[in-house]
């Protein structure tokens, strides 16, 4: 049983994971895109209808991912190329992927989906215990890992990743170095419009084999708190990811033992957890100014 | 593959007619330039000459509106500073171009164009900097270091590039003098090696001693090509300014009893950041009629003793400091401003002034408190009216040059803007005056006037603090030099007895803790 | 010209599957069955929100020319009394509410209970853990009666049989439902019935290999080896009906509550299950529908052991349409 | 080709008045594409969703629709003219939503629990509670910010779940009406704590309309007008020079979230003792969020707000027009809102900067250099 407690704890903390540890590239890069939300949308209504119609959940999964990469361009062009406002863009472009997202669902609600299918290795899924945790859980339980493992190894290990992170501290010093500030950020951009595609992609591929609008309920603003939680390392997003997610579980569990408290008020656990985390992290001043990108949400006008 | 020896042509870069254009302005006008291989090549001119952007088109960073390029006598367009780099040029910006939350070793790596491990580049930084005398820990944070442990690594990322043309943008301006020194020395022995330096300061002194030959540039165009060594600074300064630049006039002070006006009695500041530093036990007493400076690097803690002076900052017990004998440590910014002092802060875009407001706005900004009766109507109102009347009596007296009748604050030219911002203080004729870099980026018209007028308002019975890393300025406005280093302040030294090796020693932090005399003496 | 024209305000998307999706099909159902467009002119808005909007909605549709306008949600109830007061040619028929302020108003609503006793009883035979989950929307009276309900149905079977209840508190959130399902199974059930109106639950049972009731529609092509049985909402025999009387003149007010004997209630066919069950199951569904049986029939204790129904009573249609306390047998704390 | 901006040393004054309508046109154009591929007609379309609400104007027989275009735009003004504050002064509060729902349940405290208290002044007391309940509700995010420094924009969003559930919490336990069959939803409120109709005879709009368009003069006025505007301009712009005119940030942070809470939380009462009547667990239908887009389309001008809150009640009411009318989805609607925005967003560049394309350059003399390795490595 607990086992199986532990693999619904994963499978909801997931798409947190995934959307969250795209947005922590973005924010490193010094965009704050709010649109998280917006982009899982298209992408859990492009993964849908593209498995729905080929059949193949696989190419489900390459379309949200292209989708939410494709729609979060439209965030990049506006922030990026036109200098809008960060925060107003962001949640203009949620709204028009909760709007546009339904509109091009509608065909497809009520469909049963294609569903990714669970991994099974012989004797090693089936050893008791740990067997479906460790080797039996979806494909994208092992990318999310396998994400976070080389985001974190990206951003501190590589010079790419050097690249990422000098261009979220100070834009202008990476400008003067002949550092393609702006082609950077388009890319961190894509690349968080991506694994917010993935996690919406899981969402109608996996998590509830099926579309249906505003099918995300708030994960997109999850993952953004996430990532400050994490104060932007890659491995606490995870260890976030899975406490959210074990809490939201929790609560359920909670009901179902019959525990006497308003269900209401353990619906609103998650939430509380999440603000409480939100103080306690950002109490510190010094660790969150540290690790905090300095370009962050600061618009930028290269010279030339 | 040092092959450029063996060929006849000694230019190692020229440069035929380079344009550079902004908006209206044209900051490069058809400039001509040639270095030779092996020299020291003064780039000469006031605030806003076209230099930086100059070299910045050099560089690759800024894009030539129309003129030639030549690196070892062939054409060549620099797109970007990673193709500089790989032609061999290397560049030490004015505002350092460094990145606060990364270390050292792995801000030179980014400039660096190869994949070389970060532990590599850790190891030959360390040895190159030990081989030249700059020593750095290469995986210290950069925002936990000083300014001059800044330059140093801008330097030697320049030198791991192994350049052939580097290019110096203001270096020593935030150097002790004895930093300097230690940097001279670099340099030539950079020369020895065969390398050309293209260098650019303000200190004359230097330049003269330095470099081989100079160029200089006034409104964007080349007014002279000179051996510097045959100039005195005098006939420098006239090349760059088309005129004589005459120095303020410091009358002496009037004899007779003087009112302490500002005294700070053993202010301490906790960092507020990351990065900020700390102060320690300050005493300082700044009479009526005299004009005290404050001398020091950039970073020593001038912008936390600003904030903590001008009220932005509150101290914790009222009597650390005091305004005109009142009590003043509790009291906020406006307050101060009530008991009769005024404040400039350094940055003039963002904190003395807001962008986007128009310039009658910006009078509002640290007036609507004192001057209510004059700027608001009896029931809060802003009245515009007398707003716009009084700032167009400041844009006369000051002579501020601006583009419209009443401008964005951005819109402004920085010298202008300062002097803007200065006459607004001025205009209330405050009691105590405290003003951190007055003339920073001004040029040296302006620059004189606002010196003058700062001296004039102390002869006229008001207290002037001075917070400047110039230290010439300070020298010719001064009654006494401070010296703060690291969040300590050192004892006035009487302007009698100053010089420009003992006020460098104190920036270097010779004498780090204030000494108790001061303290007995208040 | 067609002769009428019907007008639906509904709560949700038409796509939910669900309590809309129903709604919907007995609309399409009726214009069918009254001769098509010619006959009868469809209109219809989605997703309407229960506030101000409402209101406005309703008035659109008296004002356009609807002759009778069905408001499929409770949160409708005030506004469709308020536009029938200024409306008084226009029929209104307001799904679920109490209130008929005017003579113009009907309501309607379906016993829904009675499928639920079927569920309880099937779930009893196919259940081995002698544990069902029961995944609840909101604890309004109708939810509470089918949790009754199918505990009482549950019991004929296996006196010990044990309901464990989650509140989703939402109608319509996938993910919600199937997380609240995922924590039921893992808390040992081996059966699962909804209350809400995705088909998220229908299939994580049908993912973990358990079984599973569907809601309000078919859902077998969401569980072909998972559903047992779906409850099915069939609102086009009374659609039929009442804009035939429109059409006919004959339109009356009505307070109609009916159940498996006018088919306003239909189980889907029985599946997944032995055929001893299944005829178990049919038997005891016949008998509702003939009205010689009544879920609701005495002896019934409360939650706490206190009697409510005596041997051989029956419960009274106004304490079951108020109903906000558990029979015994349900592992539960009812939110008050 | 690239696009390259180019500061204007001024703000364009053409571009400030032209740039809602070329946003307006643009959305206009990216909506007639969007019908035609949706197979509809697009003119019939624009026209139901742009025209048909506002019929009103000459045919009085549409006139109930300017009450409901008022109904709808009144609560989406009310809070974005808070926001406006919020946003001028760079606070990030996206949880009016929450602020709303607060306001709703602390308004209604008195009709509920306190039925017999039937008295003129009841309805007074009520708004004021509204205010007060939404702008203590704000203050939550507010302090976290001054005090934890925690981010402001998530902290205020968390609320909003969380508001909504203790609403509904409510309205189904401790606050359910005794003879509601046990369905969700409070007693109807008596007739004094019902906010009138401003002209029964015409339509139901009621004076919450008139609180809103009062709140955006005063805060108008405030901005316009008065140092206090002046402080939060200077504040949001930039927060350094605001602490040397003596302005303090925090202060400001508890200011704009105050005002804007107690207006959202105005907006909630407004919306439950004018139209709904009663407080059910269905007041929260995301007014707080799209007013954020509305006080972006009015430039975060009070004045300008009210004439986009008109525009966004008008695509709502244009938007059941359209799906009765040519059974265009509801979710159009949505989608009209975020490219309205964009379009903004993107058209407001031009005030501040001229767009230039510029070609790349052709030939690159350089480029055999620049792959050589380094100097004289
Ligand atoms: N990006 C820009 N846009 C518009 N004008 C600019 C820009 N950069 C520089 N300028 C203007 O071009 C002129 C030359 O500036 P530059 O920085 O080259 O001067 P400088 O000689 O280096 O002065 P300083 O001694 O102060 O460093 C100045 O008037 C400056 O305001
Ligand atoms: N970044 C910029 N963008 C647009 N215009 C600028 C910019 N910088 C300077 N200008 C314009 O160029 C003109 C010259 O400004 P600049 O700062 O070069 O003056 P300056 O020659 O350095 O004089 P000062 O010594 O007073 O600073 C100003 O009128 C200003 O409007
Ligand atoms: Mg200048
Ligand atoms: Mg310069």
């Amino acid at each position: 049983m607990l086992e199986q407690i532990i693999i619904t704890i994963a499978t909801a903390a997931t798409p947190l994971l995934i959307a969250a540890v795209g947005e922590l590239v973005v924010e490193r890069s010094g965009v704050l895109n709010l649109g998280v939300e917006g982009m899982m949308i298209m992408g859990a209504v492009a993964g849908f209808a593209i498995a729905f119609t080929t059949g193949s959940p696989w190419l489900g999964l390459v379309a949200a991912i292209v989708v939410g990469a494709l729609f979060s361009l439209l965030f990049a062009f506006l922030t990026l190329t036109l200098v809008t406002n960060q925060v107003a863009t962001g949640l203009a472009l949620t709204l028009l992927g909760l709007g546009l997202s339904g509109m091009l669902g509608e065909a497809f609600t009520g469909q049963p989906g294609v569903k990714l299918p669970l991994i099974y290795i012989p004797v090693l899924t089936d050893l008791p215990l740990v067997g479906k945790l460790l080797f039996g859980q979806d494909p994208v339980f092992y990318l999310s890992l396998l994400l976070t493992g080389s985001v974190a190894w990206f951003l501190f290990r590589t010079r790419a990743g050097l690249t990422l992170r000098s261009v979220g501290d100070n834009h202008g010093s990476a400008h003067a170095l002949g550092i393609n500030v702006i082609r950077i950020r388009y890319l961190a951009v894509m690349f968080g419009g991506a694994c917010a595609g993935a996690a919406g992609g899981y969402l109608s591929l996996l998590y509830t084999t099926q579309w249906i609008e505003n099918m995300t309920a708030g994960r997109g603003w999850i993952a953004l708190a996430l990532v400050v939680f994490a104060s932007w390392r890659p491995w606490r997003v995870l260890a976030g990811a899975y406490l959210f997610g074990a809490v939201s579980i929790g609560q359920l569990h909670a009901q179902a033992l019959g525990l006497k408290i308003p269900s209401q008020f353990l619906s609103a656990l998650p939430y509380v957890a999440t603000i409480v985390v939100l103080v306690l992290i950002s109490r510190n001043r010094r660790l969150t100014m540290i690790n905090t990108p300095a370009s962050l949400g600061r618009p930028f006008v290269p010279d030339r | 593959m040092d092959n450029t020896g063996s060929q006849t042509t000694s230019n190692l870069l020229e440069v035929r007619g380079l344009t550079k254009i902004f908006g209206s302005l044209k900051a490069c006008d058809a400039v001509d330039l040639a270095i030779a291989k092996g020299e020291i090549h003064a780039l000469l001119g006031e605030n806003g000459a076209g230099k930086s952007t100059l070299v910045k088109m050099l560089f690759g960073s800024l894009e030539p509106a129309s003129g030639d390029i030549l690196w070892k006598d062939q054409s060549v367009r620099v797109n970007s500073p990673g193709e500089a780099r790989a032609l061999g040029i290397g560049m030490v910006f004015q505002h350092f171009s460094l990145f606060e939350a990364l270390t050292a070793a792995e801000n030179i790596a980014l400039s660096l164009d190869k994949e070389t491990p970060i532990s590599e580049i850790a190891e030959k930084a360390r040895e190159l900097s030990k081989a030249y005398g700059l020593p750095l820990d290469p995986f210290a944070l950069v925002g936990d270091l000083s300014v001059g442990e800044r330059q140093r690594i801008e330097i030697v990322r320049c030198l791991l590039q192994e350049p052939e043309l580097i290019i110096l943008d203001e270096p020593t301006s935030v150097l002790t003098p004895q930093e300097a020194d230690k940097l001279f020395e670099t340099l030539e022995r950079l020369r020895a090696e065969g390398k050309s330096i293209l260098y650019i300061s303000h200190r004359l002194e230097e330049v003269k001693r330095l470099c081989d030959r100079a160029t200089v540039l006034r409104h964007g165009k080349v007014v002279a090509h000179c051996d510097p060594r045959n100039e005195s600074p005098a006939s420098l300064a006239r090349m760059m300014v088309g005129d004589e630049v005459v120095g303020a006039e410091r009358p002496p002070r009037e004899a007779g009893e003087q009112q302490e006006m500002l005294g700070i009695c053993g202010l301490s500041r906790k960092p507020a950041g990351p990065f900020s530093v700390q102060l320690h036990d300050i005493w300082l007493t700044v009479k009526s009629g005299e004009v005290i400076g404050i001398a020091g690097v950039a970073g020593n803690g001038q912008g936390e003793f600003f904030e903590a002076v001008s009220g932005e900052v509150l101290q914790e017990a009222p009597n650390v400091l005091r305004i005109r004998g009142e009590a003043a440590g509790r009291r906020d910014i406006n307050d101060r401003r009530m008991l009769g002092a005024a404040f400039v802060p350094e940055e003039r875009l963002g904190h003395g002034a807001a962008p986007a407001l128009r310039l009658s706005e910006n009078l509002l900004l640290s007036r609507f408190r004192t001057d209510a009766s004059a700027f608001l109507s009896n029931i809060g109102l802003v009245a515009s009216g007398a707003l716009s009347k009084a700032s167009k009596r400041i844009v006369a007296d000051m002579d501020v040059r601006k583009s419209a009748e009443d401008p964005e604050a951005s819109a402004l030219s920085g010298g202008n803007l300062q002097k803007f911002i200065i006459g607004r203080e001025l205009d209330r004729k405050p009691a105590v005056m405290v003003v951190n870099q007055p003339t920073w980026g001004v040029d040296a018209g302006a620059a004189a006037r606002i010196r003058q007028a700062l001296i004039d308002l102390a002869r006229g019975g008001s207290a002037v603090l001075v917070i400047s890393q110039d230290l010439d300025e300070l020298f010719e406005i001064s009654d006494a030099i401070a010296v703060m280093h690291n969040g300590h302040l050192s004892d006035p030294i009487p302007i009698g007895e100053a010089t420009y090796e003992k006020i460098g020693l104190l920036m270097g932090g010779a004498d780090a803790a204030a000494s108790p005399a001061v303290k007995e003496a208040v | 010209e067609a002769k009428v024209k019907a007008c639906f305000v509904y709560v949700g998307p038409i796509g939910d599957f669900g309590w809309t999706y129903q709604h919907h099909q007995g609309a399409l159902e009726m214009q069918e069955a009254l001769g098509g467009e010619e006959e009868v002119e469809l209109a219809y808005l989605e997703s309407v929100p229960e506030g101000a909007d409402a209101e406005r909605a309703i008035e659109r549709f008296a004002r356009s020319g609807c002759n009778i306008v069905f408001t499929t949600s409770f949160g409708y109830m005030d506004a469709t009394n308020t536009v029938a007061g200024k409306f008084p040619d226009v029929k209104f028929e307001h799904a679920t509410g109490y209130k008929r302020e005017h003579a113009n108003v009907s309501t309607y609503n379906s016993r829904f209970h009675e499928g639920r006793y079927v569920q309880g009883v099937i779930a009893a035979n196919i259940s081995e853990a002698g544990v069902a989950g029961y995944i609840a929307s909101f604890p309004i009276p109708e939810v509470v009666m089918g949790i009754n309900a199918f505990v009482l149905g549950a019991q004929t079977v296996n006196p010990d049989f044990k309901v464990k209840v989650v509140w989703a508190n939402t109608w319509f959130d996938p993910g919600k439902e199937a997380d609240a399902a995922k924590a039921l199974i893992d808390q040992g059930v081996d059966v699962i019935t909804q209350h809400t109106d995705s088909t998220a639950p229908m299939q994580v049972a049908a993912e973990r290999g358990i079984k599973a009731f569907g809601q309000a529609s078919d859902m077998i092509k969401f569980g072909p080896e998972t559903q047992l049985t779906s409850i099915i909402d069939d609102w086009g025999h009374y659609y039929t009906e009442r804009v035939k009387a429109v059409i006919d003149g004959t339109w009356e007010q009505v307070d109609v509550w009916e159940g498996m004997a006018e088919e306003h209630v239909v189980m889907a066919p029985y599946t997944n299950m032995p055929d001893d069950v299944k005829a178990q199951a049919a038997d005891i569904a016949a008998k509702i529908k003939s009205g010689e049986f009544d879920p609701f029939t005495g002896p019934v204790n409360k939650q706490d052991g206190s009697a409510w129904l005596a041997d051989g009573e029956v419960a009274e249609p106004g304490v079951l349409l108020g109903m906000n306390f558990y029979v015994e047998g349900v592992d539960d704390q009812l939110p008050q | 080709m690239r696009v390259e901006l180019v500061k204007r040393p001024q703000q364009s004054a053409l571009f400030s008045a032209l740039s809602p309508f070329i946003a307006l046109g643009l959305t206009l154009i990216a909506g007639a594409i969007m019908f035609s591929l949706l197979g509809k007609n697009p003119l019939d379309a624009l026209y139901y969703y742009f025209i048909d609400p506002l019929t009103g104007i000459w045919d009085p027989g549409n006139r109930w629709q300017l009450h409901e275009l008022a109904i709808k735009a009144a609560p989406l003004i009310l809070i974005a003219v808070g926001l406006s504050v919020c946003f001028l002064s760079n606070n990030w509060n996206i949880g009016a939503e929450g602020q709303f729902v607060t306001g709703a349940m602390a308004g209604s405290m008195i009709p509920v629990l306190f039925p017999e208290f039937q008295s003129w002044i009841v309805l007074p007391l009520m708004l004021i509670m509204g205010m007060a309940g939404g702008a203590a509700y704000a203050s939550i995010p507010a302090f976290l910010k001054v005090r934890f420094n925690t981010n402001e924009i998530l902290t205020s969003l968390m609320l909003v779940y969380v508001a909504q559930l203790f609403n509904d919490w409510l309205v189904r336990g401790p606050w359910r009406n005794p003879e509601g069959f046990s369905f969700p939803g409070t007693v109807r409120f008596h007739e004094y704590a019902i906010i009138p109709q401003i002209w029964p005879d015409a339509g139901r709009a009621h004076w919450g309309f008139v609180f809103a368009l009062l709140a955006a003069v005063a805060v108008w006025f405030m901005l316009s007008k008065t140092v206090k505007g002046f402080e939060i301009k200077v504040l949001g712009q930039s927060p350094r020079a605001g602490r040397f005119a003596g302005f303090s940030a925090s202060r400001m942070v508890f200011f704009a979230f105050l005002i804007s809470g107690a207006l959202a939380g105005l907006a909630g009462i407004s919306e439950v003792a004018g139209p709904v009547e009663h407080l059910n667990e269905k007041i929260s239908i995301g007014y707080g969020f799209t007013a954020i887009i509305v006080a972006f389309l009015g430039r975060l001008n009070p004045l300008g707000i009210v004439a986009a809150g008109l525009i966004l009640a008008l695509t709502y009411l244009g938007g059941e027009a359209a799906q009765i009318s040519l059974q265009v989805s509801d979710k159009t609607v949505r989608a009209f809102q975020g490219m309205l925005l964009f379009f903004v967003l993107a058209c407001d560049t031009l005030i501040h900067y001229r767009v230039r394309l510029v070609a790349p350059p052709a030939a690159k003399p350089a480029g055999a250099a620049a792959t050589e390795p380094a100097g004289n490595a």
